[in-house]
């Protein structure tokens, strides 16, 4: 490949980056360059290669060819240090802090602030702190352990840590997928401050019209290569990257909702439903056929509403019946044998077993439908896994690849189809398309849609606000462990939403 | 390694696995080629140091014999192992079975009655130990290690004030003729062993209660929230493992005739090793039946061989520790190599 | 000009019966010990080895000592398997032994049981015994003999491990021999025959009695422990009485500079008078000093107190621990 | 669970930490109230049942010298489980380390020069023994578990073959002396243990040593990304309590006065039991000093109150398991309740 002009003057760039995994090519021939100041964006369906194509060059992982360029010179980044020493700054996909350590700590993890092996403490505390400020987040503490923020305050401090390390190219994986509007707006801030002092970003993120706004170039990646590369983030038509992408033409992302039928049965029937002053009387009723949508901010307690519900927090108070039966409280095991699924919030902690087969996952649920005197059917076991795989394209398919390898997006396929698998009567969803690339996107709105018209309850909570109005038949809003809405969909838009998600709080 | 390089979006044919037997004995063979090929050179060891009398269908029988014991309590262990627990208090479990199981009480109901009475009772003990354990770790909530470190204590201790520290003698005609016989040249305590590990490989890999122990090791939460009651399964896993212990502790009675509050000495130790070097995970999650039977044989294998060589005896503990390190590093390169 | 114990050293008994020493038909001896986790088992070993390597026409096999009864079965199966002529085994536990003792004999092979006795007289040719409940006696009466004024003394014990029978013998015997002069044992502790656990017991002891008389701990090896928690202690108003009589106790009684006043003999010699009755049962031969034209179903060893008076005589044969 | 409940957008107060002593024993007294009530039971039981003979100060200093040598090597022990590790060979370096510094040759140049000599030769053996774990582990990548149990044997049969299996007993002048001093009434060995536990405070909770130990055994990918040479951590962890190992068999050479390869038995479990039974999650990644200290004062307490009262050995076995699963379920429900 010739090297242009252009790519001299990069700050980064890479050419012909190769990366294989056993069994399978993540990256099959990569080339882009970043320039400094510029926030260049990384658009691809899921499994194309940007999470393992960021750890390539934070020297995560090693590559096995091609060459990366850093100011021009060709570097080997053979350990994350030495991406760090360079000025790269990552944030994982998957976020890699150690809970039962501090925020303070985590965030100088590795690049402790110390004095002859002693911790400066309170100097990481100070700093923490400035840094949670310049994000927006006064609201967390620099002591506070880790493991116990929420998924966004935990990529806030992903974020606050790579801006300690002051790098001069800060990679983000998806790092908007658990935040609310609100809070991407503050990132977004922080993005064009860090680029007019000269760095470069790479950006990840499935949500095209982020790309637009903060973006300045987009590189598409397609089955590990790059398809198209240095496209203008504002002109480019989003049908042009959309079918860059998955090779095919999109249109209605949002399915067209079937009219409900007002003699439905009341399928999931919730009752002053209360959990100590995390949230109290929640009433919520679901018919069949109906999805319902969870609207608030981060925090607001929408996660900790559906898992109660489901029975794996146990209610301080109130009922929650399915078909009319009132189910016992804090059991998961009578919600399940009811007909309700959940698919959690954090899918790798919460959902998946991940050194498991993907067809192991799937039927974690339903074994007892695939069992004769406890002996299971491994064949029709994978036999139907390989069915719903195919359905919601997971990639790479085989049933039989271990869901640790799968890229974030099918990994939330996976979970999606136990429950498909299950045929549930009530389906609680939380964050279902978090992470999820915009083609399968819509296939899950499908899906769910196919399901509620074949008489299942839906309930989905999404931070995703077009996303909660473009899905559900009625939506909730909650603030502060309260539903201080519930109506139709089409009665409410979305600056409504907002205004009803933010009222009270401080701007 | 060398890796197939499919590009991801061209579609993979799942691979067939065929079940029954071949499957059965295939995959155990190639999952732990590093476990056979160490047993294997242990065997040319033996072969070449002891000659015939290393190769001799006596000698054999006796190997099995001895790894007959541990091996069924290391078979239990897998499940625990296995469904992200562990169990320190099997050696005190073997001991208060057997001793429960002989008392002078339990020794005339048998003979009353019919020996069975015996094996029931060392069962019904260890199956309690078993349950007592799970209960403390799943519903109580008290860390494995330490729950089942107080269940050592207290099960020798209760051992020994019952047996009054006395050994136990059995008495009951019956019983060690039929432990003591053969079916078809192989010891009826060897049978068992081999029954216990094909039940148990069916159990943890063909059937819902398996499936649901590697859920519940490799993340409880997640199996939690997929239905599955992660602590009554704790529980009963637990009490497999008593069960085991109770069987051991029956065939301990049978190969000693006596009942006694040091039978048992250290098998903790001893099954733990056999189930981790056999590529059990020990953070759960992952187990191998098939790996465990192939632990304890090199283990008792390795004793034979020294035991035939007349070796210092400080020498053979130097160079135990020295095989077990070579053990795993072949199984680790070797299941690397394969791809596993 | 016979020694009075049969244990006594190869070398003194060995000149005195030239015939019986004289090589005859070779043997093959196996000889399987529990853990030699302690000093006194480590020496019973070592003893037997060395007995072993006197004669040119015994081939002895030592396998790895173990606390496992499993284990030791199989050993013993691996003798049989082997067809040795002889074995000579100290049974961890004698009961869980005896049914593979009688194997053992009904495959023809001489089986000598040492120390720890089997439960049925047909699973052994000869049985060598220490005297556990003899030892007891004799500590107890020396006791009572240098308390018999003081009515009232405190006598404390120090136990080896306590779930073993031998240990239970000791005791039974020293509060019988005490219960004779109206003594009673007042603190007991028992540790496992180690330095370290006696140290741990002593230490312990020492807090929980304010005021001893005398005491008596079982087993020498651990005596070194605890003669190290009295010394740190700092407390010297009682005297000491030890057990199984190691080279560096006796070393002490002599030199009068320490707790230990005496100690009771529990001989590490048994298992090399195993290995010599196992060869001269396969050889056919008698013991020398006897009529008898075989050798005797059972030898009892003696437990003689040692005290600065007599210990010459038994420091050369005492073990060093 | 009643967890706090301030909504997350409200501004909460962070938790202001005092630096110092006092701060020290503030959050180790409330992180460890499970612990500190069980101690203090267990001191009234001591006080009710052997009156004067356990509140007596000559008593309190036999307790600490008791738990000064496994206290040491819990301390070291806990840094290998917060990060993630275990080590089953503890008991055994102890016993190479004090063999090997009470050889003839050694004592012959203790002798010579100073006995300061025989000190780094045990911490010298331990350090080496702890070193090559680590490098088995981290760069071997056998499992800890396996690594260790067979340096246990391996460092076993070493120690047995160089003393032959005698004790040896030192003659160094000075070395007793120095160890069995007292300063300001408090013995040596006392104050040593309180300088390890001290150190090993701050080392874990004020360097950066102590925090990447939490990063590598709670999250050791996390630690890897964030730059953190993972296995060189690892192997310095198992090097530190090798050095731990070392100086315990000092400690344990002046209270016994010998060296042997019977020392240290068991304390592979002793000391886990006493780190787990603190608090330190066996699973790594939080672990703590004080609980430990804790954990060993509260198993030596036990045993000394069994002495006082003369219990037989199997009710002491009986009743220690009892109260091992009743200070744990004590220390759970009293933190829940403090919301830690
Ligand atoms: N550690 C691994 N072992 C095996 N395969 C892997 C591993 N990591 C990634 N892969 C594979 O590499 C491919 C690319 O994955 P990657 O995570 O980079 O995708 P992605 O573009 O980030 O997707 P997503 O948008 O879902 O996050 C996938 O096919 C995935 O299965
Ligand atoms: N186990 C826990 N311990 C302490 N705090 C918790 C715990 N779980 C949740 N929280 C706190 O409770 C708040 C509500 O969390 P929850 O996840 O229910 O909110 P949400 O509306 O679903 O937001 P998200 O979009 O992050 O899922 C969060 O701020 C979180 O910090
Ligand atoms: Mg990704
Ligand atoms: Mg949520």
């Amino acid at each position: 490949m010739v090297s242009s002009p252009a790519r001299a003057n990069a700050l980064l760039s890479v050419q012909g980056l190769v990366k294989r995994f056993p069994g399978v090519t993540a990256l099959g021939g990569v080339d882009f360059d970043v320039r400094a100041g510029e926030v260049h964006c990384l658009l691809g369906q899921n499994g194309a290669g940007k999470s393992t194509l960021i750890k390539v060059l934070s020297g995560a992982h090693r590559p096995d060819e091609g060459e990366i360029r850093w100011r021009g010179e060709v570097v080997e980044f053979g350990n994350p240090t030495a991406a760090m020493r360079s000025g790269v700054a990552a944030i994982y996909q998957e976020l890699d802090l150690v809970a039962g350590l501090s925020v303070a700590d985590n965030v100088f993890l590795g690049h402790e602030l110390s004095t002859a092996g002693f911790s400066r403490r309170a100097e990481a505390r100070r700093r923490t702190r400035a840094l949670l400020d310049r994000l927006g987040h006064r609201d967390i503490s620099p002591d506070r352990d880790v493991g116990r923020l929420s998924v966004a305050h935990q990529q806030v401090v992903s974020m606050a840590r790579a801006l300690s390390l002051d790098g001069q190219l800060l990679i983000m994986d998806e790092p908007s997928a658990v935040l609310d509007p609100d809070e991407v707006r503050v990132l977004f801030g922080v993005i064009r401050e860090l680029t007019a002092q000269g760095v470069a970003v790479i950006y990840i993120s499935h949500r095209l019209a982020e790309i637009r706004e903060i973006g300045d170039r987009v590189t598409v990646l397609k089955d590990g290569r790059t398809v198209a590369t240095g496209l203008p983030a504002r002109e480019v038509k989003t049908s042009e990257l959309i079918s860059l992408m998955t090779g095919r033409v999109l249109d209605n992302v949002y399915p067209q909702r079937a009219s409900l039928d007002p003699a439905a049965p009341e399928v999931l029937v919730v009752r002053g439903l209360a959990d100590g002053d995390r949230f109290a009387g929640v009433d919520l009723t679901v018919r069949a056929g109906e999805v319902v949508g969870l609207a608030g901010l981060v925090g607001s307690g929408r996660s900790e509403i559906l898992e109660t519900v489901y029975g794996a927090r146990k209610a301080a108070e109130g009922t929650v019946e399915v078909d009319g039966r009132r189910l016992r409280r804090g059991s998961v095991g009578a919600a399940v044998r009811a007909g309700m699924g959940l698919c959690p919030e954090e899918r790798k902690s919460q959902g998946l077993l991940l050194d498991q087969a993907v067809y192991r996952n799937i039927t974690v649920s339903s074994m007892s439908s695939f069992a004769k005197f406890g002996f299971l059917d491994d064949r029709a076991e994978r036999v139907r896994s390989s069915q719903l795989t195919e359905a919601l394209d997971v990639r790479p398919a085989g049933v039989d690849r271990l869901v640790r390898g799968l890229s974030g997006g099918n990994q939330q396929k996976v979970v999606l189809a136990r429950w498909l698998l299950r045929e549930c009567r009530v389906l609680l969803l939380d964050e279902p398309t978090r992470g999820v690339d915009v083609g399968a996107r819509s296939e899950i709105y499908e899906l769910v849609r196919q399901l509620a018209d074949s008489g299942v309850a839906v309930v989905v909570v999404s931070s995703d606000v077009e996303e909660v109005l473009g899905l559900a038949d009625r939506v909730l809003v909650v603030r502060e462990g309260r539903v201080v809405h519930d109506g139709p969909a089409d009665e409410i838009d979305e600056s409504r939403v907002l205004d009803l998600v933010m009222e009270g709080q401080p701007a | 390694m060398s890796e197939d390089t499919a590009v991801p979006t061209q579609q993979r044919t799942p691979v067939a696995k065929e079940s029954g037997i071949s499957a059965l004995l295939g995959s155990a063979a190639g999952r732990n080629t590093g476990l056979v090929v160490a047993l294997v050179l242990l065997c040319i060891g033996g072969v070449v140091t002891a000659g015939d009398r290393f190769a001799d269908i006596d000698n054999v029988l006796t190997i099995l014999r001895l790894a007959a014991v541990i091996g069924v309590v290391s078979i239990g262990m897998t499940f625990v192992i296995t469904g992200g627990g562990i169990d320190l208090s099997v050696g005190a479990i073997v001991a208060l079975s057997s001793v429960w199981a002989t008392t002078l009480a339990t020794q005339g109901i048998a003979n009353d009655t019919h020996w069975i009475v015996m094996v029931f009772t060392a069962l019904l003990v260890g199956g309690a130990c078993g349950l007592v354990n799970g209960a403390l770790i799943a519903y109580g909530r008290v860390v494995a290690f330490i729950a089942t470190l107080a269940s050592l204590a207290a099960a020798r201790g209760l051992a020994e004030i019952i047996s009054n520290r006395k050994t136990q003698i059995v008495n009951v005609p019956g019983f060690a003729a039929f432990f003591d016989a053969s079916v078809l040249g192989i010891p009826v305590l060897v049978v068992i062993f081999a029954l216990v590990a094909v039940g148990g490989w069916v159990l943890l890999n063909r059937t819902t209660f398996g499936r649901r122990t590697f859920a519940v090791g490799g993340n409880p939460e997640a199996a939690r929230l997929a239905g599955i009651d992660v602590r009554r399964h704790t529980v009963m896993l637990y009490s497999l493992l008593g069960l085991c212990c109770g069987l051991a502790a029956v065939m301990l009675i049978a190969r000693t005739t006596t009942g006694s509050a040091t039978h048992g000495g250290l098998y903790e130790l001893d099954a733990i090793a056999a189930v981790v070097i056999g590529g059990t995970l020990l953070s759960g999650g992952r187990g191998t039946i098939a790996g465990t039977v192939f632990g304890v044989l090199i283990f008792t294998t390795l004793s034979n061989v020294f035991t035939l060589n007349n070796l210092s005896i400080s020498a053979q503990a130097v160079a135990k520790g020295a095989i077990i390190v070579v053990a795993v590093l072949l199984q680790q390169r070797l299941a690397r190599r394969s791809g596993a | 000009g016979n020694t009075p114990e049969p244990q006594g050293g190869g070398n003194q008994s060995g000149g005195v019966k030239v015939a019986n020493d004289e090589p005859g038909k070779k043997v093959v001896i196996g000889f399987s010990a529990p853990a030699a986790d302690h000093g006194w088992m480590a020496a019973i070993t070592d003893a037997a080895k060395k007995e072993a390597g006197k004669y040119s026409d015994v081939e002895l096999r030592v396998v790895e000592g173990t606390n496992d009864p499993n284990l030791q079965i199989s050993q013993v199966e691996t003798f049989i398997n082997d067809k040795v002529d002889a074995i000579v085994l100290l049974p961890f536990d004698g009961a869980a032994l005896t049914p593979v003792a009688l194997k053992a004999m009904k495959a023809g092979i001489t089986v000598i049981n040492v120390d720890r006795q089997f439960d049925s007289p047909f699973a052994a040719r000869s049985t060598v015994l220490g005297d556990n409940y003899g030892m007891g006696v004799s500590a107890g009466t020396y006791v009572c003999e240098r308390l018999k004024d003081k009515p009232g003394s405190v006598v404390a014990e120090i136990a080896g491990i306590d779930s073993l029978p031998l240990t239970q013998d000791r005791s039974k015997g020293f509060a019988q021999a005490l219960a004779g002069c109206g003594l009673k044992v007042g603190n007991r502790v028992a540790a496992e025959f180690t330095v370290e656990s006696g140290e741990r017991a002593a230490a312990n002891l020492l807090q929980a009695a304010p005021k001893i008389d005398a005491l008596w701990n079982h087993d020498d090896d651990q005596g070194v422990g605890v003669t190290a928690a009295i010394k740190n202690s700092g407390r010297s108003e009682f005297f000491m009485v030890g057990g199984a009589g190691s080279a560096n106790v006796m070393r002490e009684i002599k030199a009068d500079n320490g707790p230990h006043k005496a100690t009771v003999i529990y001989p590490s010699t048994q298992g090399a008078d195993g290995i010599r009755l196992a060869r001269l049962a396969v050889q056919n031969k008698s013991l020398g000093d006897l009529v008898e034209v075989e050798i005797p179903r059972q030898v009892q060893l003696y437990a003689p107190v040692v005290t600065k008076d007599n210990v010459d005589r038994y420091l050369p044969t005492a073990f060093e621990s």
